[in-house]
C-alpha cells in the first residue's frame, strides 16, 4: 500500500481535535511525564490527567490493586496533585504537541465547577473530562453517574463553568448507559466517555479479609472489554454527540471494535501498564489495518457496525 | 524490552535462577527491579495473568553482544509458577531497571545487610559493590527456602543465617542475628529487604542502635513506574511514597510502619 | 487430618438441604444427563437445570457463543425443551441422590406461575430458581430484574404460586443490587442466586458485524468472578435470607470466597465446560480446605470476611 | 483427560501435527472429534484464553502402554497460535472422543470424500478405512495451506487437488472437482467437511446427482458434549441439532443451510 495515499487519522471528540483517536485514560498515564523513556506522547491522539480536586488528596492506605482474572481491581482513592499545582507544575513539563484533556472530581457539583474554572484558559488544556464516578457526599454515596438527577446538576454546574470542550465520564453501575447518556447530552456536555471500572471485590483467602484496604475497588482491564463494547454501542444509540470508548483496549483490533460500535476515539487504559508503549502501538496499528483494508478515513469506520435485521 | 530466556536453573527448594539476554541493557545499582511478564511470552497473546511481577535484578554479566541480567525467584503463586516453565530461546517482556537504589554504604562503615525472603534478592549486588565491613544476615523458613547462600558465601563477606526451623544456620529470626549484631556497636548502616514485619523489627533495633537503615518495600505493583499509584506506601510524615519511583529503597524512619499493608 | 472429624459440609439454602454448598448454574449442566461419563453426580450439592418455559423454545440462530478475555459471551436464547417435557422425560432419567433445582423462566408473571405450578410436587424437583433475566415483554424489552416493580410482581407471582423453596435469580445489570435484593425478600423469597450473565457485545473485526447473532450476550466465566463477588457481599448485608453465589468460580479457592462474602452455597457455570469434573472437584477441594483451616463445618465460613475498621 | 504431548512437528505451511499420548483411549470411529485445551497447560491456572478448541481425531497409534491420537491442524487464530508452542513432554487437556461419527460408506458403492481447509483433518480416517471405492478431492487456499496431501497418497486411494491459486493440483474450488466426479454417475456417497460455503455447494451439487450426502460441521463450540447448547447448527425442518452431540456429521439434507452462520 506505499503508493497509496496516507491514510487521514483525525478525529474530532466534542470539538477537541485529535490527530489520531487514540488517548491515554485518566489516572492510567499519571501526568503525562512518567512515560517519557518509554513512548513518544507526539505517537498518540492526546491523554487524559490523572483526576484533579481543589485540594491535594492523599489517596487510600495499601492495598490499592490486586490482580484478577484478566483484570485487575484498584482504589487508589483519587490521589493528586491538586488542580493549582497541575497547572503550575504538571502542565509545563509536559512535552509539546499532545492535546491535554484535564479530568475532573469533586464531591459535589460547585466543586467540579470550581475545578473546571481554574482549568478554563490554561494553556494547553483543550478538553474537560467530568470523572462522574464520584460518591456523592450528600446522597449517602451514590456516584454522581449513578442517579439521572444527580447527573443533570452535575453536567449543568460543569457546562456552565466551563467554554472548553466537555466531556462526561459514565459510571459502568448502572441499569441503563442510554439514559445515562441522554441526561449528559440533554444538559450540553459534548461528549461521553465510557466506561469507567466496573465495582468490584476481590479476597485474601489467606487472611480471610478484603484483597483491597477499601473493601471495593473498580474493575479494568480486558476482562471488562465485551460489557464496555456493549455500553458504547447502546450510548452511541441513544446520543448523537460524541462517545470516546474505555475498557480493556490493548491492540489496535479492540480499539477498532470501538470505532465500530460507535466511538469518535478510544482510550488505552490498564494496558499502559502492562506495556507503557500500547497507546502508540494501537495507533499505528489503526493505521495498517485501515490501509490493509481499503479504509482511507478513520473517522469513516465510526457507527459502522452491520447489525443483521 | 523483549528479553530471551539464556539460562534457567533451579536454585534450591522453591526457588530459581533465570537469566535473560537483554539487547540495551544500561547497567543497574543495588537495590534496583525491573517488572517480567508472568510467564513466558507465547506466540499469541494471553491476557491472564494480566499483570508483570517486580523483581530485584539480583547480578548482570557482559556477554558478547549485549547483556545477561540475573534475577533470583521464588516460585511463589500464578506468575512466578508460570514463569518457572520458560525454557531458554523462549522471550519474556522486561521493564527496566527501574526504582531508586540503595545508598552507597559509607566507604570506611560498618554495613548490615538484612535479607529475609524473597528480599534476599536485592542485598546481593549491594553486598558485591560494597567497599568497607559487610555483615550479611540471611533469614528463612528453613534450609530449603532459603535463597542465594553460596553467592553471598563466594563473596568472602561475614555471613551469618537463621532459620525458623532451624535447618539453616540458627534457628529463630534473622533479626535476633541483628539484634546481636547491633550490640556489638559501632552505628554502623543496616539495609533491610523481606517480608514488612521482619523489616520493620529490624527498622526498630536499628533505630534504637541508633544505626542509619535502608529497606527495599516489596509492595503489590501494577506498573513499576510511578502511572498506577497502586503501589504506594503510607509515610511517616502523612502522604505516601511511591514504591516504584521513590523507593524501592527507603529510609526506615520515613515509613509510616503502622499502615503499611 | 485423617484422624480428626469428617468436615461437615452440609448446607440449608432456602429450605433447600444440600449435602455440600456445589450445585452446577441453569444453563451450563443441560438437564444433569450429559455429564453422566464425566461425573457422578453425587458428588456435588445440587444441580439446577436448563430454564424451562410453558411451551418448548427453539432459542436462537447461530452464532450462539464466542470466547472473551478470560470468560465467554452467549445468546442461546432459552432454547429448552419446555416445562412438561422435562418432567416426563429429563427427570426420570436423571440419577438418584442429587438435588434438583428447577429454573423458571417465562415473559409475563403469569407464565413463570403457571411453569411453577407444574412443577410444584413433582417429585425430585427440590426447589425452584425463577431466572429474573427475561426481558418484560410488556415493558418494552426491560428485564424483570432491572426494575424493582416488576421484579416484585414476578416474586409476588410465583411465591404465590408454589410452596416449593423459591429461589429468584437477579440480573446484575442494575445500578444496585441491594434494592433487588430487598424487593426478593420483602416479596417472600426463600433466597436469592446471584449473578446471571453480564450484558456484552463482541465484535467480530473480519466481517465488521457483532459476533453473535442476537448482537447483544452474556459474559460469563472468571473475568466477572470479582462483580459477582462485590454483589453477593452487598446483598448479604441487605437481606437475610440465604443467597447462592455464582460468577467465575473454577476452584474450591473460588467458591470460598464467596462463602465468607455471605453466600450459602455457590453454583459452577462456565467452568463445567472447561472441565466437566469441576463441580465435583470444588466440593472436594472446599472440603481439604477446611480441613488444613481447621474448620470443622462448613456453613460456619458463610459471611465471615473480616472488613477493616 | 489430561495427555502429554509425545510429537509436535510441522506439516507444511500453517499446519501442525500434534501426537497426544493418551492413557485411556477407547479407540474413535472416523468423524469424531476431541475438545483440546488452547495451547498447553502451564503449571498455574491461566484464565485465557479460556475455551478448548474442537479438533477432529486425526488418526490413533497403538503405543506400549496406551495409544497415541494424531490431530493435524492449521494455526488459525490465538487458541491453535498457542497450542503450536506446546513441545514434547508438555501437558493438553483432551476430553474425547465426542461427537458422532460419519456413517460406513456402502460396502460395494463408491465414495466421495470433499475436504477443504481444516476440513480435510475428519476425513483421513474414513478414506483409510472405506471398504469400496474411494475418490478424495481435496481443496485449499495454496499449496502452503493444504493440509494432508502426502498421507491420503500414502493410502492408495484416488486423489485430486484443486487450489485457489493453482499452486497445488487445479485452480480452482475442490467443489469444481466434485461437479466432475459426479457427472461420471453412478449415484456415489459424498462425504464433505470443510467451510460452510464450500459443503453447502458440495450439498447442492451432490443433491442434484441424487447422492446421499454427508457433511460434517465446524460451528463454535464451548464444550463439545451438549450442555452448553452453543454449537447449535438450524435444521431444515426447524429446530437445531447440536453439532457436538447430534454431528457434526449430518446428513446435508437436513441443515438449513439458508441459517447456518
Ligand atoms: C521491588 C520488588 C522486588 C522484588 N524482588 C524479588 C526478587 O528478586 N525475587 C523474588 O522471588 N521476589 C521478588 N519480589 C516479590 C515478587 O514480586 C513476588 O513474589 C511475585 O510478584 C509473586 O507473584 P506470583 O504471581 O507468584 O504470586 P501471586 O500471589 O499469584 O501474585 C498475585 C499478585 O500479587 C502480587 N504479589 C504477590 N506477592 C507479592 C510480593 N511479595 N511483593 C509484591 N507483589 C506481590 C503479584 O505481583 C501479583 O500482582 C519483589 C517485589 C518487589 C516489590
Ligand atoms: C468438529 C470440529 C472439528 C474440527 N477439526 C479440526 C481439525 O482437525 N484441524 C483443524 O485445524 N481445525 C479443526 N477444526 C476447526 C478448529 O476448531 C478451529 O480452527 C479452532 O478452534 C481455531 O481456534 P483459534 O483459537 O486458533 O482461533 P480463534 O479465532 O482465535 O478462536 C476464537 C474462538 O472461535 C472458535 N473458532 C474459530 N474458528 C473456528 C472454526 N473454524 N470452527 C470452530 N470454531 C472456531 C474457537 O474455537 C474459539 O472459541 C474443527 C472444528 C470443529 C467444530
Ligand atoms: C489504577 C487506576 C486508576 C484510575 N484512576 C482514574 C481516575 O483518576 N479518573 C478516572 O476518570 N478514571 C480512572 N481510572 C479508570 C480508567 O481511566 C478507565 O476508565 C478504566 O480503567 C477502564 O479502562 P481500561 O480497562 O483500559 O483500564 C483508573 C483506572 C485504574 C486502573
Ligand atoms: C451458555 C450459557 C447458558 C446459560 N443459560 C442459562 C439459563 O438458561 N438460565 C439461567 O438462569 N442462567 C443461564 N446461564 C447463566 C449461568 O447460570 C450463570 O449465572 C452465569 O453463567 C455466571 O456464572 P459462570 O461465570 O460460572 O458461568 C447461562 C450461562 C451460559 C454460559
Ligand atoms: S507500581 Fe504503578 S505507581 Fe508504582
Ligand atoms: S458445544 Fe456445547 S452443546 Fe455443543
Amino acid at each position: 500500500m506505499s503508493a497509496s495515499a496516507p491514510i487521514n487519522t483525525a478525529v474530532d471528540l466534542g470539538g477537541i481535535a485529535l490527530r489520531n483517536p487514540v488517548l491515554t485514560a485518566s489516572g492510567t498515564f499519571g501526568y503525562g511525564t512518567e512515560f517519557g523513556p518509554f513512548l513518544d506522547l507526539r505517537r498518540i491522539g492526546g491523554f487524559v490527567a490523572k483526576s484533579l480536586t481543589l485540594e491535594p488528596r492523599h489517596g487510600n492506605l495499601p492495598a490499592r490493586i490486586v490482580e484478577t482474572p484478566a483484570g485487575m481491581l484498584n482504589a487508589i482513592g483519587l490521589e493528586n496533585v491538586g488542580v493549582d499545582a497541575f497547572v503550575r507544575e504538571k502542565l509545563p513539563a509536559l512535552p509539546d504537541g499532545v492535546p491535554v484533556v484535564a479530568s475532573v472530581f469533586g464531591s459535589e457539583p460547585a466543586s467540579y465547577a470550581e475545578v473546571c474554572k481554574r482549568l478554563t484558559g490554561v494553556p494547553r488544556v483543550a478538553g474537560l473530562e467530568i470523572n462522574a464516578s464520584c460518591p456523592h457526599v450528600k446522597s449517602g454515596g451514590i456516584e454522581f453517574g449513578q442517579d439521572p438527577t444527580l447527573l443533570a446538576d452535575l453536567v449543568r454546574a460543569t457546562r456552565s463553568a466551563t467554554n472548553l470542550p466537555l466531556l462526561i465520564k459514565l459510571s459502568p453501575n448502572v441499569t441503563s448507559i442510554a439514559e445515562m447518556a441522554r441526561v449528559c447530552e440533554d444538559q450540553g456536555a459534548d461528549g461521553i466517555s465510557l466506561i469507567n471500572t466496573l465495582q468490584a471485590l476481590e479476597v485474601d483467602l489467606a487472611t480471610r479479609r478484603p484483597a483491597l484496604r477499601n473493601v471495593l475497588g473498580g474493575l479494568s482491564g480486558p476482562a471488562i472489554r465485551p460489557v464496555a463494547l456493549r455500553m458504547v454501542w447502546q450510548a452511541s444509540r441513544a446520543v448523537a454527540i460524541p462517545i470516546c470508548g474505555i475498557g480493556g483496549i490493548a491492540t489496535a483490533e479492540d480499539a477498532l471494535k470501538f470505532l465500530l460500535c460507535g466511538a469518535s476515539a478510544v482510550q488505552v487504559g490498564t494496558a499502559n501498564y502492562t506495556n507503557p508503549m500500547a497507546a502508540a502501538e494501537v495507533a499505528d496499528g489503526i493505521v495498517a489495518w485501515c490501509a490493509a483494508n481499503g479504509v482511507a478515513r478513520v473517522a469513516d469506520l465510526v457507527g459502522t457496525l452491520e447489525v443483521p435485521e | 524490552m523483549d528479553a530471551e530466556v539464556a539460562a534457567h536453573a533451579d536454585a534450591g527448594g522453591p526457588n530459581r535462577r533465570l537469566r535473560l539476554r537483554v539487547a540495551d541493557w544500561p547497567g543497574f545499582a543495588p537495590g534496583q527491579f525491573a517488572m517480567l511478564s508472568a510467564g513466558a511470552r507465547g506466540s499469541a497473546q494471553r491476557d491472564d495473568p494480566l499483570l508483570p511481577r517486580p523483581m530485584a535484578v539480583y547480578r548482570e554479566h557482559a556477554v558478547p553482544g549485549g547483556s545477561e541480567v540475573e534475577i533470583l525467584y521464588k516460585v511463589h503463586g500464578r506468575g512466578t509458577a508460570l514463569l518457572a516453565d520458560a525454557r531458554p530461546g523462549d522471550r519474556v517482556r522486561l521493564l527496566g531497571p527501574l526504582g531508586r537504589p540503595f545508598p552507597d554504604p559509607p566507604a570506611g562503615g560498618r554495613a548490615i545487610l538484612v535479607g529475609g525472603g524473597t528480599g534476599i534478592a536485592s542485598l546481593y549486588e549491594l553486598a558485591a559493590r560494597a567497599q568497607g565491613e559487610v555483615l550479611v544476615l540471611l533469614g528463612a523458613r528453613s534450609a530449603d527456602d532459603l535463597m542465594g547462600r553460596d553467592d553471598f558465601a563466594a563473596l568472602g563477606v561475614s555471613l551469618d543465617v537463621a532459620s525458623e526451623d532451624g535447618s539453616a544456620g540458627r534457628r529463630g529470626l534473622v533479626t535476633d542475628l541483628l539484634a546481636e549484631a547491633l550490640e556489638e556497636g559501632g552505628a554502623p548502616s543496616v539495609y533491610a529487604c523481606g517480608p514488612t514485619p521482619m523489616m520493620r523489627a529490624a527498622a526498630e533495633l536499628a533505630s534504637r542502635a541508633s544505626a542509619a537503615t535502608w529497606v527495599s518495600l516489596e509492595n503489590p505493583m501494577a506498573c513499576g513506574f510511578g502511572v498506577c499509584l497502586g503501589c504506594a506506601a503510607p509515610l511517616a510524615g502523612g502522604g505516601f511514597g511511591l514504591v516504584c519511583r521513590d523507593g524501592p529503597v527507603f529510609d526506615a524512619a520515613a515509613i509510616d510502619w503502622e499502615n503499611l499493608a
